[in-house]
């Protein structure tokens, strides 16, 4: 696949964010403030704007300067991780010019890397990365069975969304969450929900 | 939202130029960009002293930009940290050879500017940095055990950590004891707030949460966040009382102890109000045996425009103390 | 009624002893009341200025009280006057053998105060008095004719006469000299407001006025009283534009003139968007060839819990520039 | 009869004044503030308590008292000037120890012209003079008539009740219903309201 591949990845997480806005603006009401709606909508645009001309074609450099893009323009807690996962995946895939699948695969999974090395969190402590690791896992196992593209696609955004659904039996540890203590626990994560979301958008980037 | 604005997307933008017109004298920014602003008299030699956070809190942040206080600030969006590039533009501007102090709120969003920045600035400009976390919200977390890092947010007592490190930089004391001193601010500082009614980031356009007409909010984080009890409404004294209960008890007070007191409102608390509570905060105290040292009201950290107000009690020694006394001179804040 | 009171019967009782207990260092009550209010740091020789008027507008009236400002407030219950015996104590506590200035609102309840107060003090004390009323809100009715007697009511622009008349006093100029500084800035300031929101007197337990979520009342008065128009809220530029059209068009200005300005907030308004407003003022005034010598922008004078604002532009010659430089230190005004 | 009545009197209006507090604040509220019923309720029951006891039995001082009460418990525009009302008529019936219908009427009118040496408003300026002016006019009326107490009351009553109807006609001149101009001129005035309850309270005092 060309690079160009990670511009209609973009532009698919993008849309779905902006189709999300009011949803995650009212999931993060109730846990925390509210701003996860804007920020990852003006986030992931601005990801998308920083490369849709074509004009980068090294896999690496194109979803760094996405990251650095979205790092300047919503820097906020989930901002700054959704950045940091794109940049993490930038720097692994450097000098690539041509996608293969496991490619694709080691996007996800240097992105999870990125956004657990700067934010610390562990799978099952409600976070994003309770929506991402099962995806990245799921992708791992499709690799593995020789799943096309589509199937692995579809497998991984199934696992994300099963991921986000499951926050819903866990405690918060981190950001404001956190204060409630046994009453977050039947909440549902938002920072969850947008690994769901990217998962859903690399399933259409894919038909 | 009834608010009095041109439109939500400049909305901090046209804040902040009326922020440097209004304090052409004493403010000015870096690069051209509104949102990294430094005092314009800078002292060299000093310890250079940077805050940031998100917009809708004014005074704070950039408003204790001064002489005696801080001497810069990055501001983001509403509730939104400024990006790594701006931490780096400000610690660089705010740098005469002394090193630089970050002040600034425990909150990830900033964290994951402020660090990256520092990291930034010691590697490219051998910039000597070192960062104090605002950590005072007694209801945002328990306390931490020892050794451990507070998950405590940083709310209204930050203002107490600016005062006692600026005056120690003022001082012209070292990188190293300044940041012992807003340690030990940081350390003897507590606060807990209540919320009357939500506030509305501007670009949301609608309010961080609804809450009936005879409710009330109490430990509600500053931006609109769930406290940790919905309640009745209560008449002010139940109100103070149980906030000191939470915040008196989470650091050890032996009778005598001296504290200075912060009463903040958060956007839309009458002063009268802010009043009332503070005499019952001073029964409260006399009670206890704790003796207030001196005592601030008024608004230091705001949610936008929300009602309701904190309380932050500092403990203090005498070197704070006279840091406490230190005086002022911030376009929002003046101490003469 | 959403507040943070006790009870609507101890809400000024209550707020003033906050006030004392907070101020402890600067303020004092006369004769054990707390209504009446004057400052601890007492100039022998100089005129003394009080003023007075109803609660309800922190920091006015009696924020005002300390050096170089005014040295003595009366104030009554929420949008009252204080009494007349009240106005007397005041007067014979602030009079130190040069004269008292009164500065207060041109208002029937305060006239029917200060009046007969100044009657009394001036046969049976000797005390030379003189008085200012501030008459500076241009929505409040027309201008009068020459040599009458304004009908218009003073709002935030006195916080103006109280600086300059406060600078004057404390060179030490004569109770004349004074009163003739403080009638030059009242003859040069003008006001207007905006109300969002209505304010609740606690007594009363419900708001002043009714108002729709995107309506706003252009001119109201202080007390939340009806205003000259009620619209559609409109973006903060056209609202400035069409304040500042009846301000400015009041005075005669001309090309060059130089101007202090005035943002108040009216108790709810977040900072934020005062100096959306003070750029737009600013853009307003450079088109006009107005030049601005000095903003301030916060909350002056309020309506207990009203959002809204209002501008005041103070006309200055060379004069009334050095009264508006001259260092101020009161507990809710500091200029160094 | 005897100067007691002038507490039963001053019990009256204090009464009727606490009555129609709600209804002084909505009239004022639509065109001032909205604090007459708080102030006429307040004022009026400082002037009652403070000659309540029956201590003082000279007319003039004990009218003066309840005056001096009002002032220092009401001093707002309304408070002041039906404090001074109170007394001047006490300034004009010192050294009465019984009183006669024509001392009665001498009150009222007194009253008046307190007020009037205060604010200055003349009749038609649309305040409290043009509810209580037609009633001194009617009691002088009916003094020259030899009408009864009751019926002087009675007559005065519904004077002034006609004075506050026709400030509907007027156009406001003090205070800050002035500023509204001819808007103002259908409105209500609720210091004329307070004159007209003033003489209905008369009435009942003589019952
Ligand atoms: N350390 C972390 N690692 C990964 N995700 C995190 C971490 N902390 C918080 N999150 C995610 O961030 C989400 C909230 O993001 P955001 O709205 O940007 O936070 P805030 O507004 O408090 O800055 C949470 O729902 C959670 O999934
Ligand atoms: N100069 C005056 N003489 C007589 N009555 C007056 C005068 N000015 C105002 N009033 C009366 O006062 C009433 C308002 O009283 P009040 O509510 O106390 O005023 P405010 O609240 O504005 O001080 C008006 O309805 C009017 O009848
Ligand atoms: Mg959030
Ligand atoms: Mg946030
Ligand atoms: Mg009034
Ligand atoms: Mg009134």
């Amino acid at each position: 696949m060309e690079t160009s591949y990670l511009i209609t990845l973009l532009k698919e997480i993008s849309d779905i964010m902006a189709e999300n806005k009011e949803k995650l603006i009212a999931m993060d009401g109730i846990v925390g403030d509210g701003d996860l709606g804007l920020t990852m909508t003006d986030g992931f645009k601005a990801a998308y704007d920083a490369v849709a001309d074509g004009a980068v074609t090294d896999a690496g450099k194109l979803l760094f300067a996405a990251g650095k893009a979205m790092a300047n323009k919503v820097p906020s807690t989930m901002g700054s991780l959704m950045a940091t996962g794109l940049k993490q995946a930038g720097k692994d895939l450097k000098g690539k010019e041509t996608l293969e699948d496991a490619d694709i695969a080691q996007i996800f999974a240097s992105y999870e890397a990125g956004v657990a090395k700067l934010g610390g969190a562990k799978v099952g402590d409600k976070t994003f990365i309770d929506g991402i690791h099962p995806a990245v896992e799921s992708l791992k196992a499709s690799l593995d069975a020789g799943d096309s593209l589509v199937d692995m696609a579809a497998k991984a955004a199934a696992a994300a969304e099963e991921g986000f659904k499951a926050t819903t039996t866990m405690l918060a540890v981190h950001g404001r969450a956190a204060t409630r203590g046994e009453a977050s626990r039947s909440l549902e994560d938002p920072g969850a929900k947008v690994a769901s979301l990217i998962m859903q958008a690399f399933e259409k980037s894919v038909q | 939202m009834k608010k009095i604005i041109n439109s939500p997307d400049n909305y901090i933008k046209e804040m902040l130029e009326g922020i440097y017109i209004a304090h052409e004298d004493d403010l000015t920014c870096v690069d051209g960009d509104l949102q990294v602003l430094v005092t314009k008299h800078k002292k060299e030699g000093k310890v250079g002293i940077v805050t940031g956070g998100g917009s809708g809190h004014l005074p704070l942040f950039l408003g204790y930009v001064g002489k005696g206080m801080i001497d810069g600030c990055a501001v983001g969006d509403v509730f939104q940290s400024p990006s790594v590039d701006q931490a780096i533009a400000l610690t660089r501007e705010a740098d005469s050879g002394a090193g630089v102090l970050y002040i600034y709120g425990n909150y990830n969003g900033d964290i994951f500017t402020f660090r990256p920045a520092a990291d930034e600035v010691e590697m490219e400009d051998d910039i000597e940095t070192a960062e104090v976390l605002g950590a005072d919200d007694v209801a945002s977390a328990g306390p931490s055990a020892p050794g451990e890092k507070s998950t405590r947010r940083g709310v209204a007592g930050i203002f107490f950590v600016y005062k006692c490190a600026g005056a120690a930089a003022d001082k012209m004391l070292s990188l190293d004891e300044v940041k012992r001193v807003a340690e030990k601010a940081n350390n003897n500082v507590r606060t807990m707030g209540v919320a009357l009614t939500p506030c509305t980031v501007p670009r949301v356009g609608k309010p961080s949460f609804e809450i009936e007409d005879d409710e009330m909010e109490i430990g509600m984080g500053i931006h609109g966040e769930p406290g940790i009890r919905r309640g009745k409404l209560e008449p002010a004294d139940q109100i103070v009382d149980e906030m000191l209960e939470k915040i008196v008890a989470d650091l050890p007070y032996e009778n005598g102890d001296e504290v200075a007191v912060l009463v903040n409102g958060l956007g839309a608390t009458p002063l009268d109000e802010q009043y009332i509570v503070t005499r019952r905060i001073n029964q409260v105290l006399e009670e206890k045996g704790i003796k207030v040292y001196k005592y601030y009201v008024g608004e230091y950290a705001t949610a936008i425009e929300m009602a309701g107000f904190s309380i932050s009690l500092l403990k203090l020694d005498d070197e704070l103390k006279e840091c406490i006394d230190h005086p002022v001179d911030t376009p929002f804040f003046k101490q003469v």
